[in-house]
């Protein structure tokens, strides 16, 4: 099933650490010509890095009313004045998320600190008291609102078996809840969903019948097993596993110099 | 088709604020319409206008455009028991939180500094049952302040739905008598003060915004007082030169106070950037209880005012560098 | 119970018209430093009126975003560029009416072809069948929005028994509807509701009690019983009928030479 | 409190437009996203765009910056049965209805000319059934725009209730789950082609426009297809140079078309004043079948396209009176 030869205790490249990879390969994913709602962090970078390389003419939306800016540099904020530097549209949240809730919006690209087998993720509270939790994340920020009206949900994490869970102690944005039909039944909009999961170790993405969880590509000198070793439920595999191109010597290039030179983001090991 | 009507699901936690239109209307009702001239200082807007247990809402981003000085100011007058909509609040729902002005939060973001990772200090107050926490989405917040500006008790929506957040919201489902079909019903939000720092505005309170406007615009509007800091004060002739410019009206604000800086440490869109050491200092003196102590004595009570303030942070020169960063332009040394 | 001697015979002076008459009159009621959504037509004139003599204040909010112009002239539209002219907002309708919605708007004045005892307003249809009637009006325009949303309703029509009627034929925009506390079972903001109509004849009020339309003030030289003639309903008399001061020559010369040189209201007749 | 829950009262007349969100979004999901030149002509935006049935919503406000020259083209190519949201609409439905190309119509305000009077011509066409008809508010067809521009079903909203022009709409009541007060439901509207002059615009349809919007940038986002006419191409970079300005983005536009003075005989804010000459020919001409067929004949049928029915009117010389007039400059003459 596995269409590439590979063992665990291949020696790894140490030429670029998991953020720069994930980044890297985050920023192929999206179509050029796509519209696209940049939730904060490793996102922005990715969608970044992709403008420069793969998607010169994705548009980038920021929840805080920028459309398609010429980023000057690397958004510390996705409400900040480089969201909508040289843009063609600084607008309000409301008509942002407006235009994603009438279906304009192909991709959001999102963060998170929990995920499970449907894709739903967890970014309120560790614990299970609301009121007094063991720990506060942030909250939705948008990642409800992009992860329930957007088309296909992009989510970039790093993979360990305490972020990828059987069951996320809050569900805070909808991956596909129970399974297939539940987002309908919920009352989401039609044919929304999760549609890849970028990690360190491979790229997930999700069985058409089940909504469930699937293996799709390995990254360079990651075993099969090392992923499932790393993740807290069973993840299914797609028919054919490909392995993931490396990040190549342009893509750091670019995203050290030109992204992040700062180390923001790729700087966070 | 309606079989739905009545089969309701609600969001278990708290709603604060009540969101009964005519109740709102009878409190814009008495607000002056006449042009008066609001200026005045940060210690008299949040003496006058803010009340102990008053819900607050918070223009700009969390650490954009956001009224600093009226934050630290309520913190210098110990204000106490207030609620707050946590709006993409970073920065001013930290200052807030952290002092023990708050005693309740509808969240949608708290706790985070997005890409600068979570506060220690914001962590300590909100995972403490002294606040009360209501959760939402970002939009979710922006639409109550719709349904709010618009004179309306709720608003449907597609968001929330199916979660966790749902779940620990106030909002419930409604369902269309159109299309049979399920939402999200959101209660209108109206807070008692509204704080918003803008880029220009004339004595009477009309405002002007360089950028996005995030929700400022209904923020305002649904607020039944509002406290406007601008970084510069204009003439009401320049307002009528432009009036498409103008993105809140006077008959929303009660108080006008020209602030320059008045947005430090956040980035102040075309402005000023980010203070980036003053916020990894500010986090780093967070990780302690006895750091944000030291943080609170010297940068809010240990001075007078924002001008104060400001010297202390760096004065002119550094605030020249925040706005050679946001300007783009290199710097010589 | 009529409190000034006048009887049916007087000569009544030519040196105004009713329209101009209507908009004198209409000019004094609105209060300083209140705001107030401008219907189109007489409404216009005698706010623009009202600015140049009584409430230079007076806070002017057209339907299709316009708030507080200084206006060069009389507007031919409520949408057109005199009604941003120099203004302090330039908006939209929404805005504008969601304003109203929420109680910022203290009155709202309005024409009419019908109005009934409730105040009830018809600018719709004449005629039973409403997919062909005799006569179709312009529909509600901005009225029904306006009737509905702002506190008090101020009405300028002229006076005739084919105006006011015991039925409209149509109810475009609420008065009372069928009477007192008919508005906030409808559904309607609680405490709005009619305040005044503006006649050729007299100033008409309403009785707290029963919502039903009374007699406040006769113009000059009009007799009590020439406004009962004139009307297709059933008028109440207020506690003290006044009698509605003259035009003063400096209210015609005002709307001759600055609000209407062109006579596009007062040239109407 | 919810025992109104089940008790929805409704207008009995047709809802022309479906207010289906999962159908709209299945449209909008085909929509271009790319930055592509959509620069044509009026008469090719006309045909390509605009099919026979279509559903249609003009922006402007009835005779202020209305596209009168797609309007015009309509008639010309001979458009049948459309709908339309005759949301303030006053010479674009009269041209419309006159000549026989409605067959339906969302009515707010049509047949009247505000201080102007009925106009005749409209008042035969709206009187006949041949137009099916529903009647709404000014803002119940805003906040309905509103509704599509949002993605929903439906609006509450407190106009409309207790009098005949709910009866005569389509709207029904809805109880709001947190009050239990009632509200008038409005369906979204979701148009099939929305027609919107500009002041400015780029080649790819990103628009600004000076003074009020009145309900254009709702409108512009809820229709399935948008066609641009423009005083005025501008470069994009003048667009990227003010991003706060842009309030049509373009990816809600098909088709943009450069017609200086496209809005005549209309006020086109800050460029010229209303035609009163064109307007009152036009009613007086409207006072008969005869007069109506002869407008048409001349100023319809009888130019090739909107330059030449500009010459007609007056050409150049009338163009600059009328500029002059917008901008209270006395004339010399």
């Amino acid at each position: 099933m596995i269409s590439f030869p590979l063992a665990k205790g291949v020696v790894k490249m140490p030429d670029y650490n998991r953020l720069e990879l994930m980044v890297c390969v985050g920023s192929r994913m999206l179509e050029d010509h796509s519209t696209v709602e940049v939730g904060t962090g490793v996102p922005m970078a990715a969608t970044m890095l992709a403008q420069k390389l793969y998607a010169p003419s994705i548009i980038a939306i920021f929840e805080a009313g920028g459309v398609a800016p010429i980023m000057p540099g690397l958004p510390i904020s996705v409400g900040d004045s480089r969201t909508f530097h040289k843009a063609l549209m600084a607008s309000t949240m409301n008509d942002v998320m407006e235009t994603c809730q009438r279906g304009m919006v192909d991709y959001t690209f999102l963060g998170g600190a929990q995920i499970d087998m449907y894709g739903n993720l967890n970014s309120t509270i560790i614990g299970d008291n609301y009121q007094e939790p063991q720990v506060r994340f942030p909250g939705s920020g948008g990642a409800n609102d992009l992860g329930s009206l957007c088309w296909k949900t992009i989510v970039i994490t790093p993979m360990d078996k305490r972020r990828f869970v059987e069951k996320v102690n809050f569900i805070t944005t909808p991956g596909y809840l129970s399974g297939k039909g539940a987002r309908e039944k919920a009352g989401l909009p039609e044919g929304t969903g999760p549609y890849k999961v970028v990690t360190n170790l491979a790229v997930l993405g999700y069985d058409e019948q089940t909504c469930r969880m699937r293996i799709e590509s390995l990254h360079p000198n990651v075993s099969l097993e090392e992923v499932k070793e790393n993740c807290g439920f069973e993840l299914l595999e797609a028919p054919e596993i490909r392995m993931t191109p490396p990040p190549t010597n342009e893509e750091l290039r670019v995203l050290r110099e030109e992204v992040d030179p700062e180390g923001y983001i790729i700087g966070r090991q | 088709m309606y079989e739905n009507l009545l089969s309701i699901e609600g969001g278990i936690e708290e709603l604060f604020v009540d969101p009964d239109p005519d109740k709102a209307r009878a409190a814009f009702r008495k607000k002056e319409r006449g042009l008066k001239n609001k200026v005045t200082s940060v210690k008299e807007a949040v003496d006058l206008l803010i009340k102990d247990g008053d819900y607050l809402a918070v223009g700009g981003f969390g650490h954009v455009r956001i009224p600093s000085a009226i934050i630290y100011e309520i913190v210098r007058q110990g204000k106490k028991n207030l609620g707050l909509a946590g709006h993409t609040s970073i920065y001013d729902s930290d200052i807030l939180a952290s002092a023990g002005c708050m005693d309740r939060c509808d969240i949608s973001y708290v706790v985070g500094y997005e890409i600068r990772g979570l506060s220690k200090s914001a962590r300590r107050a909100f995972e403490s049952k002294k606040i009360r926490k209501t959760d939402w989405s970002n939009c979710s917040l922006a639409w109550r302040f719709w349904a709010g500006s618009a004179g309306l008790s709720f608003v449907p929506t597609r968001v929330l739905l199916g979660t966790d957040t749902f779940k620990h919201s106030a909002a419930k489902t409604i369902t269309c008598p159109f299309t049979g079909k399920k939402f999200a019903a959101l209660p209108a939000l109206y807070p008692d003060v509204g704080i918003v720092h803008v880029h220009r505005a004339d004595i009477y309170g009309n405002c002007q915004i360089d950028g996005m406007l995030v929700s400022d615009s209904h923020l305002a509007r649904a607020s039944k007082r509002l406290i406007i800091t601008t970084e510069k004060l204009i003439h009401n002739e320049e307002i009528r030169s432009n009036p498409s410019a103008t993105v809140i009206p006077y008959w929303c604000v009660d108080a006008v106070v020209e602030v320059p800086y008045g947005s430090h440490p956040a980035n102040m869109p075309g402005e000023y950037w980010f203070d980036d050491d003053f916020f990894k200092m500010f986090l780093e003196m967070g990780k302690t209880e006895e750091g944000t102590k030291k943080f609170y004595d010297e940068y809010i009570y240990g001075v007078e005012d924002f001008d104060e303030y400001l010297e202390k942070v760096g004065g002119f020169k550094k605030m020249k560098k925040l706005r050679a960063q946001e300007k783009l332009i290199e710097s010589g040394s």
